[in-house]
């Protein structure tokens, strides 16, 4: 910079969005039968070659198509974290587990959910099952399952 | 930039593959991606495995809604690769497999992967509104803009430049929409006439409804090779002959309007490149990029296919059409396939593959096909990036 | 066609995908609707702070480079042709002509407007460029005192216009502290 | 094409021109590098680190450079289709010029590989942010969260993926707090002789442990805050380089991959960074580096989190598997020591400014290998870093002075 404004107060920032009023994202062709599943209490992973994968993406690592079959349980944390403070470094009321849980079937891959428990006592192998909201009340949304506790 | 001589390996393009081009798909942006890519591979006699590399583009994230999309869909072409994305607006579609000649004419990889996918239907209540984003934050945005603003801008000083009236503009919409009854991807092919086109919904004097490419979601891959590898794999290999992008200033009005020097500048690299030097001879079937009417005009001028402000009056001899001269958009182009931002682009360039492989069907130009020329445009009529073809 | 027997089909004949309607989409299990927040304060720098600042005492300022001698505005703080800083401010008469100008039915949405507005953009008179060249010292602006008549017939292009500014009282630093740009009498 | 190389005997293949067309860096300026930059628009910050690197390289950007390459993400700059806004600051409008929406690594990557084509000579690659003009980071890191899987979650700090490979490579490793503690403590101070270390300090391991949790494993101190920042490179063909400088820095090799993209991130190998080790192995297969045991005088990893330190020399087989923290307890990484690593501070203490944050660490190891390359025994270095979170992309380049 050869030259400034003088003062601070003489630089302007102005205020701007990059917003619509709302995204509206389709689920995908794995992601409608995953949906509908969850609807029904159940969970869906992907076969692909060298096993399953959860949740199921329509198509596996090596590109391949992957198959549509159900998970079945236990499941077990894989790895977890606890957050404290949000990105600002603000804390927050109560930590919040969040986990990748795995089932036991499933080769690769789990689903990343909120796990309610105390932080002190939650460990990797550790058993969970999840936690479903009453059937009425599901809309085929990964939050039909309210969280993971303990097995 | 030096011209080819200096160049290692010739690249060559050994596969295309397209989605449908629609308002509202059901896929994911990165399920798009996949599907184009398998297309482009399967037409290839490839599998996954073969890819070395992977470009993808996608243009603006603010449509699908998703921050880093090119992360999203970077595992269209298998997991675990060397991907990259690349950006330059409206122009990416173009520029993706012009940045993936450079990474096999570099030698870093044999096989790469070009994808580029938009998905325009997620944001609401309008995608237009996400066009508002694109104007300067502080100088433009607050003026309220629409897109087609600046669009309506650029084809009114072009009119009034070129005396080119909308009756003669208008037939670029129905030869573009007429050529893609041809096309199985097309989203608005039609049979219409220069009447339908003028009173359809006026949106900014002087651009109709008609006048403009849809909303639409899609995804378009095709495949480039090194040449021991390209030759390997098919007995029509499409050269990469000539590669251009240039990217003009921000303010554009702070410019003349009528002449896309953008694109110009971007055509004289690419044709230095390919060793092309009357263009508007030896080029013999191209795909400019035609989001508007007015711009395929605009942009065959830019790429020295016509003289500035002859454009329209080769238009109206037929020169362009596909029995013509020098067909221009045989696919249907933007207007008649569809305006997945990035897929557009790189559609383009798949036609021009196509063409030259004489594997286009009955969208097949009429003439013998040696060079075809694909270019695409991007930003605040900033952007032009180029890409020679030749069998 | 030039393929050999067995050879695959190009990669356009079946173009995969599952089209949706309108309603088809609304109503499919697992479709999520996010409202995003992305919301920012663009620091305008030293250059724009500076032009935003004149237009509330009714200047339009640019910066001059010193090598080509090019006045900018909107100002920048450094010359996209030569690469140097621009130390100079400069300030014009606000006066210039039409470079182009349309007529919007629409809003930002698409939505349909009550009353059309024009908007164009203006060629300010500005030292430094070529008369007739292909840059120029300009602006984007709404267009007032001009009719749809004189968009349509051509007759805007090249019309002299002047800034039409807002009362001082009004003005926030802001490129809405001009109203409109509109035809000078005469 | 087919026509041979001027400079080339007749007879020899053209094959060899670009194989044997070395690349080097040239010239690289910077700007900013503190929490907040208020009183200049990302463009004049851009445009100050040009100014500084097109002045050490000695070329004039409207002359002498081929291309430019810009790296920047729409929504870090709050403007859809930000490359509008890239060509004019480095001197590249009306010229061959795009954006790359990844990290300043893989821009550098790019250039790299135009150069080697033997199309382009001098490259320039920019990258920029400025994180202080985001009002809602949360949101916008929302925005990069799959939006069926992991975004309805609604999890209180997006960076958590992080916190779900430490919790993975300790369980793993048998790392402890104490050893990502050490990392962290170690980088803050050696910031503090780095004039680009906004968030250096004096910190001890017992101040890293005795702080509250911010996402656990790691505190505050030990993930890398934001900072507004600028670097622009220029790269050159072995020719231009030679014309223009006496001591270029060698870009020896590349490498880059993306494991999985942000729609799978569930597949993500948790606790290991397979990108970055096909990154590194990429970059070694093109420096022709067989092991980089003994063959790196010191390296700039990835650190935005303490345990991707340890992690990432793993990954590079800089350390064997398991084996990076008991190296670092015996002072190994530390300067002067088996392998100095992050000397500048690591982004730790020099923070994180989005797109730029690789082409940072090439910035540091540059001016290191051009100032003190005679300190090392082997004067090359490993520059290493990883976008995320929440993406699985990471690049590598191998810089040397010889």
């Amino acid at each position: 910079m050869v030259w400034k404004a003088w003062r601070i107060g003489d630089v302007i920032h102005y205020p701007g969005t990059q917003e619509v009023e709302k995204y509206v994202y389709t689920p995908g062709i794995h992601g409608l039968e995953f949906a509908k599943a969850l609807k029904e209490g159940r969970i869906l992973g992907m076969k692909c070659p060298g096993g399953i994968h959860v949740p199921p993406k329509t198509y596996c690592p090596d590109g391949s198509p992957g198959e549509l079959v159900e998970v079945k349980g236990p499941w077990r944390i894989a790895t977890f974290t606890i957050v404290y403070e949000d990105i600002y470094g603000n804390p927050l009321p109560e930590p919040q587990v969040l986990a990748l849980i795995r089932p036991d079937d499933a080769r690769r891959g789990g689903l990343i959910h909120i796990v309610k428990a105390d932080p002190d006592t939650v460990y990797i192998g550790m058993e969970v099952k999840p936690r479903w909201k009453p059937p009425e009340q599901r809309t085929g949304h990964i939050t039909d399952i309210e969280y993971f506790e303990p097995a | 930039m030096r011209t080819n001589i200096f160049v290692k390996d010739r690249v060559a393009v050994v596969g295309a593959g397209l989605t449908l081009f629609r308002r509202r798909l059901q896929e994911t942006p990165r399920e798009l991606a996949w599907e184009a890519a398998r297309q482009a591979l399967e037409s290839a006699g490839l599998t996954f495995d073969d890819i070395d590399c992977i470009v993808t583009g996608t243009a603006p994230d603010a449509f699908d809604g998703l921050h880093f999309n090119g992360e999203y869909i970077a595992d269209a072409g298998g997991f675990g690769k060397p991907t990259v994305r690349v950006y330059v607006g409206g122009g990416t579609g173009v520029f993706v497999p012009v940045a993936a000649w450079w990474h096999a004419a570099s030698g870093l990889c044999d096989t790469v992967l070009a994808v580029a996918e938009e998905k325009m239907s997620p944001a609401h209540p309008h995608p237009q509104g996400v066009f508002a984003y694109i104007w300067d934050p502080i100088l433009e945005r607050p003026l309220g803009p629409n897109l087609i603003w600046i669009f309506a801008m650029e084809m009114r000083r072009y009119m009034y430049k070129c005396g080119a009236a909308k009756e003669t503009i208008a037939k670029v919409s129905v030869k573009n929409k007429r050529n893609a009854l041809d096309h199985p991807a097309a989203q608005a092919a039609a049979n219409i006439t220069v009447e339908d086109v003028l009173n359809s919904e006026l949106l900014v004097w002087p651009v109709n409804r008609l006048d403009i490419s849809p909303v639409s979601d899609g995804a378009a891959a095709v495949i480039l090779a090194r040449e021991n590898e390209a030759r390997r794999i098919t007995d029509s290999p499409v050269w990469v002959e000539g590669i251009g992008f240039t990217l003009d200033n921000t303010h554009w009005y702070n410019r003349e309007l009528a002449f896309p020097r953008y694109v110009n500048y971007a055509a004289r690299m690419a044709y230095k490149m390919a060793g092309i030097e009357r263009p508007w001879k030896e080029i013999d079937v191209a795909e400019p990029y035609d989001p508007f009417d007015y711009k395929e005009l605009h942009h065959i001028e830019g790429l020295m296919l016509a003289r500035p402000c002859e454009a329209p009056k080769l238009l109206e001899e037929g020169w362009f059409d596909r029995s013509g001269e020098l067909p221009t958009s045989p696919s249907g182009g933007l207007l008649g396939v569809g305006n997945p931002i990035a897929a557009a682009g790189l559609m383009k360039v798949a036609e021009i593959f196509w063409q030259l492989r004489y594997e286009a069907g009955p969208r097949q130009v009429k003439k013998p096909v040696h060079y075809g020329v694909a270019q695409a445009w991007g930003d605040l009529m900033q952007a032009g990036t180029v890409i020679v073809l030749g069998n | 066609m030039s393929s050999r027997s067995g050879r695959p089909q190009p990669g356009w004949v079946n173009p995969p995908g599952h089209y949706l309607k309108r309603d088809e989409m609304y109503s499919l299990v697992g479709l999520v609707e996010y409202p995003p927040r992305a919301k920012y304060l663009f620091s305008a720098g030293q250059a724009q702070s500076r032009f935003l600042m004149g237009l509330k005492e009714g200047k339009i300022l640019g910066t001059r480079c010193p090598r080509c001698g090019r006045v900018y505005v909107p100002p920048r703080m450094y010359c996209e042709y030569c690469h140097t800083h621009t130390l100079e401010w400069v300030e014009l008469p606000g006066t210039g002509v039409i470079h182009t100008a349309v007529i919007s039915y629409i809003g930002t949405f698409r939505e349909r407007r009550k009353e059309p507005v024009i908007v164009g953009v203006i060629q300010l008179d500005a030292p430094g460029y070529t008369p007739g060249g292909y840059e120029f010292a300009g602006l984007f602006h709404r267009l007032c005192g001009v009719t749809p008549e004189d968009v349509m017939s051509g007759r805007a292009i090249g019309m002299r216009v002047k800034p039409r500014w807002r009362p001082p009282e009004e003005r926030r630093g802001d490129i809405n502290d001009i109203e409109c740009f509109e035809p000078i009498e005469g | 094409m087919g026509a041979t190389h001027p400079n080339i005997v007749v007879g020899t293949p053209i094959t060899w021109v670009p194989l044997m067309r070395r690349v080097a860096i040239v010239g690289a300026g910077w700007a900013g590098f503190r929490p907040q930059v208020p009183e200049l628009s990302f463009r004049e910050l851009v445009f100050e680190a040009a100014q500084r690197a097109y002045e050490d390289a000695g070329v004039d950007p409207r002359e002498d450079v081929d291309a430019f390459v810009s790296c920047q993400e729409d929504y870090w700059e709050g403007i859809a289709i930000a490359d509008e806004f890239a060509p004019e600051p480095i001197g590249g409008a009306l010229r061959p010029t795009y954006t790359v929406a990844g990290d300043g690594l893989q821009g550098l990557a790019q250039a790299y590989m135009m150069i080697k084509s033997g199309a382009f000579d001098i490259v320039a690659v920019e990258s920029h942010a400025k994180p202080s003009d985001i009002v809602t980071l949360d949101g916008i890191y929302d925005l990069a969260l799959d939006p069926h899987t992991i975004r309805p979650l609604r999890a209180a700090n997006p960076l958590f993926t992080a916190g779900l490979d430490a919790v993975a490579y300790m369980s793993r490793t048998g790392a402890s707090r104490v050893h990502l503690a050490m990392v962290a403590a170690a980088n803050k101070r050696m910031g503090l002789h780095n004039p680009r270390a906004s968030y250096a300090g004096r910190v001890t391991v017992d101040d890293i442990l005795g702080a509250p949790y911010y996402i656990y494993p790691m505190t505050r101190y030990e993930v890398a805050p934001f900072a507004d920042a600028a670097v622009v490179m220029v790269l050159a063909s072995e020719e231009a380089a030679r014309r223009l400088t006496d001591n270029p820095v060698w870009v020896e090799g590349v490498g880059w991959s993306t494991e999985v993209g942000t729609g799978a991130v569930e597949y993500h190998k948790w606790g290991h960074m397979p990108s970055l080790k096909a990154a590194g192995l990429m970059a070694y297969r093109a420096a022709g580096i067989d092991s980089p045991t003994g063959e790196v005088g010191f390296a700039e990893v990835e650190d935005r989190f303490s345990f991707m330190e340890l992690l990432s020399l793993e990954e590079l087989g800089l350390a064997g598997e398991g084996e990076a923290h008991k190296m670092l307890e015996t002072g190994d990484f530390s300067p002067g020591g088996y392998l100095p690593v992050n000397q500048s501070g690591g982004s730790l203490s020099v923070g994180v400014p989005f797109e730029a944050l690789g082409l940072w660490r090439a910035l540091e190891a540059y001016l290191e290998l051009r100032e003190h390359a005679d300190k090392y025994d082997v004067p090359r270095a490993i520059v290493a870093s990883w976008r995320g979170p929440p993406t699985y992309t990471s690049a590598v380049a191998v810089l040397g002075a010889q």
